[in-house]
């Protein structure tokens, strides 16, 4: 039973565990189904644990199911991304399930689909072949659009319905990419579609048609996925979605799928070797950064500001992996960084807040709720704030530093950059005015009557959380030489050198990360004046239609394809 | 709705046939035309057609959701342990670890005939189930 | 030309996604959608031969079979699919009492979060 | 006014998409293409669909090709598939069975 047999164990794992929760859900058994899960989460995760070091010497693990070879049948690989990837949706997806247990109100059908969830993103992952990936991202959105809706309120069934039809449109779209890929090249396996579209070797002797069709599929394959990774044209859906989700949805759809997706993209992309799509995200990712930080100024309710984040952060990740088609496997490295430290980082955000809901029962930050939360519950939130305003004892801090000396050439798309941090921090102390102490501590507790009790499963999960972006901010070496690069050289720049990353903690980088922290606290004083707050009301209350949503998915399309070297 | 007498009787006396037909499709999936997903689509039509000619309410007393939920997730387990059991014999996941028998003859593609079986099952209980509740619904 | 028809097929099913008003009209234009892209698939398969793929004794010229079964799968993905559409439009119209989606537009535009 | 401008743009766009997506499409027409494009597969012309032919009935053992394929070589597609169909089995009855 070689290591590589352990691969498929890594699907079949979750599923198998899903059928127990199904049986616990028809026999209703309860508590069967919270043990199954975290156990099943557990086991993934010890079998990530051991298939390290056999990756760290084979370099990539690979397993052909049924038998059947490459291109006749259907095989998983797990390489450094995989494997990274995999690791992060494992210990997210048990903190997410630690706090979901602490909240307690959740039936077994929740962690059915929460397991659907999780498998369906490891298969995202591990498999090389494109119509797979298509029946797995189906998986995911399915299992997404269910959990988004499991409080059955109005508006999250609403929410849920427009996500539905904004990511049916961008798989239908994935699935006339993946036509197109059929068509010109007569395999599906992702690893066998020569790069002869831009770098590879089969580049010359391609016909115009033939590297035509597949530009146009790049592009088509791009948008299906990357409707899931939220960047501008695409990320219409998120707010109101993860707004409306339950807490531990929300911080598992914010802190993985969304990376998942664009590492799916990632993927797509390399196979392709398609050069000039991968540098459009170069322009397309500080504009979202900047243009989701502004959004999230507007917002009154605090999740909604929490998702307006995720995509800003996500233009972070897009702009650092286009910057690779330039600056080469540094940035992919920083890209990496920042998806694991952001998918930390904002899951306990996520968390912290939806505990804050949970005790005090009050998500709207405008109001002037008397209900106040336990303090302690501040120290969670703050280890949050701090790490996505990249100050520097947490992880925040070494992979935004990673990003922006990534575009140290490029003034515009510097100053982008550098307005978003502002911006990030304007809103954390916005969003910290949720922590509201009101004067007469007394009275409000017993009026109120018996406040719901954190339990200490939520308590533990935030801790967790919180010592996981302190490690990886005081100790930047450990992870990015170990776990980041090694992922990163399986990528076709090859391994990264290591000057790139020798410098983390250097006095500049230090001054720059305060001076955003304090410039972010004087746009705060400028939103709180009337002029700046009358200005951002109005901007608060922008919705974009479902049909305008839906057309600038037809955008995209046009746009990466024409944009994307078709021509 | 209002249950006319004829559609009532005619469709009593057609549902086995179609039923004998999804089953067809079902086990001769390997060898002409057919394949679990097919025959189990048949078998669900055939439990529709009584829902609309009797009611959903007089359907699910035969047809009763619990059971066919039970049926679902047996289905399901009975998948999950085909692909698994590929994996134990030391095959392959998901291979094939039956012997072929001859072809041409009815068992004779091994593993795909159970499959196209199970599928069938889970198929036709899915639809059943879908349908039942969205028809309860309105 | 066939190639042609089903592809505009698709670009009348994406307008009518986009373009109608009444949700239901959505759900049955996703599908739409849905049928059209495997007709496609299908379609661009057939144009390799011109028997099934059973392989009967004195079969020789067959269709490419591969598009056949990868679009089994995605039929039934489309039609769980068009299922929790239903299920989850029947819920709004429950909740909102409405299915139309300017309506729905300004019946959430205030009560959000 | 904003629907006016949604029906122009929508048809803008779907005719841009239908220019860009038509010659990927009509080249199947001409005569000598009607073969499945070649598979680059490491430089030899390799279409998947002989291989089906000459082997697959004695590698699955099924005459019918199709069950082959989605149930032999891509039987993953298919465990995928129907956990897609337990899921969206298991959605409907939480949307529908749960009381307002």
């Amino acid at each position: 039973m070689t290591m590589a047999e352990t691969l498929p164990l890594l699907i079949l794992l979750p599923f198998t565990a899903s059928l127990l929760c199904l049986l616990a859900r028809f026999l209703n058994r309860f508590l069967l189904a919270q043990i199954v899960t975290a156990v099943s989460v557990a086991a993934s995760l010890l079998i990530l644990g051991l298939l390290l070091p056999v990756l760290r010497d084979q370099g990539m693990l690979t397993y052909s199911i049924g038998g059947w070879p490459e291109p006749l049948g259907i095989t998983l690989y797990l390489d450094g991304l995989a494997w990274t990837a995999s690791v992060m949706g494992a210990v997210l997806s048990l903190c997410a399930l630690l706090f979901a247990f602490g909240e307690g109100s959740y039936r077994s059908d929740f962690y059915f689909f929460f397991l659907m969830l999780l498998a369906g993103m490891e298969g995202v992952i591990l498999t090389g072949d494109l119509f797979n990936m298509f029946v797995f991202i189906e998986i995911v959105s399915i299992s997404s659009y269910i959990l988004i809706a499991y409080s059955l309120t109005r508006n999250s069934l609403w929410a849920s319905l427009r996500y539905l039809l904004l990511s049916s449109l961008g798989i239908a779209f994935f699935l006339l990419g993946l036509f197109l890929v059929y068509r010109s090249t007569g395999t599906l396996s992702l690893h066998l579609i020569p790069g002869s579209f831009g770098l590879g070797e089969g580049a010359a002797n391609l016909p115009v048609s033939v590297s035509r069709s597949l530009g146009l599929a790049a592009a088509m394959l791009t948008v299906g996925v990357g409707l899931k990774a939220a960047f501008v044209p695409l990320h219409t859906w998120l707010p109101a979605a993860h707004a409306a989700a339950p807490h531990p949805v929300s911080a598992l759809l914010s802190g993985v799928m969304i990376k998942i997706s664009f590492l799916a993209v990632w993927r797509i992309l390399t196979a392709f070797g398609s050069i000039e799509v991968q540098s459009l995200f170069r322009f397309l990712g500080p504009f979202t950064a900047l243009f989701a930080v502004v959004l999230a100024l507007s917002q009154t309710d605090s999740k909604r500001l929490l998702a307006y984040h995720s995509v800003s952060q996500m233009g972070l990740i897009a702009a650092a992996y286009g910057a690779a088609s330039r600056a080469g496997s540094g940035a992919l490295v920083a890209s990496l960084a920042h998806i694991l430290s952001h998918s930390m980082f904002k899951s306990l955000l996520f968390l912290s807040v939806g505990a804050v809901i949970h005790v005090s029962g009050e998500r709207d930050l405008e109001k002037r709720g008397r209900s106040s939360s336990p303090p302690w519950l501040l120290i969670f939130f703050l280890a949050g704030a701090f790490s996505i305003s990249g100050l520097p004892p947490f992880n925040g801090f070494v992979s935004k530093t990673l990003i922006s000396s990534l575009f140290k050439t490029e003034p515009v798309l510097a100053t982008a950059l550098r307005l978003t941090a502002v911006g990030t921090a304007a809103s954390m102390i916005k969003l910290s005015g949720i922590f509201r102490w009101s004067g007469k501590r007394s009275i409000s507790l017993g009026s109120e009557g018996e406040k719901p009790r954190l339990s200490p499963f939520c308590i533990a999960s935030l801790s967790v959380l919180a010592l996981l972006c302190l490690a990886g901010g005081v100790l930047p070496r450990l992870v990015l030489e170990n776990l980041i690069v090694p992922a990163v050289g399986s990528s076709k720049f090859g391994t990264p050198t290591g000057s790139l990353y020798g410098s983390i903690y250097t006095a500049r980088h230090l001054a720059e990360s305060l001076a955003y922290a304090a410039l972010g606290g004087m746009l705060y004083l400028f939103i709180r004046s009337p002029f700046g707050s009358r200005w951002l009301r109005r901007l608060g209350r922008l919705r974009l239609s479902l049909d305008g949503a839906l057309l600038l998915v037809v955008a995209a399309v046009v746009m990466f394809a024409v944009l994307g070297g078709y021509l | 709705m209002k249950e006319s007498k004829i559609v009532d009787l005619v469709s009593r006396k057609l549902v086995p046939y179609i039923l004998l037909f999804g089953l067809y499709l079902i086990s001769y999936g390997h060898l002409s035309p057919g394949g679990g997903f097919q025959g189990g689509t048949v078998l669900s039509s055939a439990i529709l057609l009584l829902c609309l000619s009797r009611g959903v309410e007089a359907t699910s007393r035969l047809f009763t959701s619990r059971a066919v939920n039970a049926l679902e997730i047996a289905a399901f387990t009975l998948f999950l342990a085909m692909a698994a059991a590929g994996m134990a014999v030391g095959v392959s996941f998901l291979g094939n670890f039956l012997p072929l028998g001859r072809i041409g003859e009815v068992p004779s593609a091994g593993f795909i005939l159970f499959l196209n079986m199970v599928i069938g099952l889970e198929v036709g209980t899915g639809i059943t189930l879908i349908c039942f509740s969205l028809l309860r619904e309105t | 030309m066939a190639g042609a028809i089903i592809l505009l097929l698709v670009l009348v099913a994406v307008a009518g996604l986009i373009l109608t008003d009444n949700l239901i009209k959505k759900v049955v234009s996703l599908s739409i959608l849905n049928s059209a892209l495997v007709i496609l698939f299908v379609w661009a398969g057939s144009l390799s031969g011109s028997e099934a793929p059973i392989l009967l004794p004195g079969v020789l010229d067959i269709v490419d079979p591969l598009p056949q079964a990868v679009m089994l799968t995605a039929i039934v993905i489309g039609i769980c699919l068009t299922a929790v559409a239903l299920a989850i439009v029947l819920r709004i119209h429950k909740c909102y009492g409405t299915v139309s989606r300017r309506r729905l537009e300004e019946l959430t535009k205030n009560d959000d979060g | 006014m904003s629907r006016i401008l949604l029906w122009c743009s929508a048809g803008l766009l779907l005719a841009a998409l239908g220019v860009l997506v038509l010659p990927s499409v009509v080249p199947l027409l001409s005569a000598d293409e009607t073969k499945t494009e070649s598979a680059l597969v490491s430089g030899k012309h390799y279409r998947m669909q002989d291989h089906f032919f000459r082997h697959g009935v004695e590698e699955s053992g099924s005459i019918n090709l199709v069950s082959a394929i989605y149930l032999g070589y891509r039987a993953f597609d298919t465990l995928g598939e129907t956990i897609v169909l337990v899921l969206s089995v298991a959605g409907v009855l939480l949307f529908t069975g749960a009381k307002q």
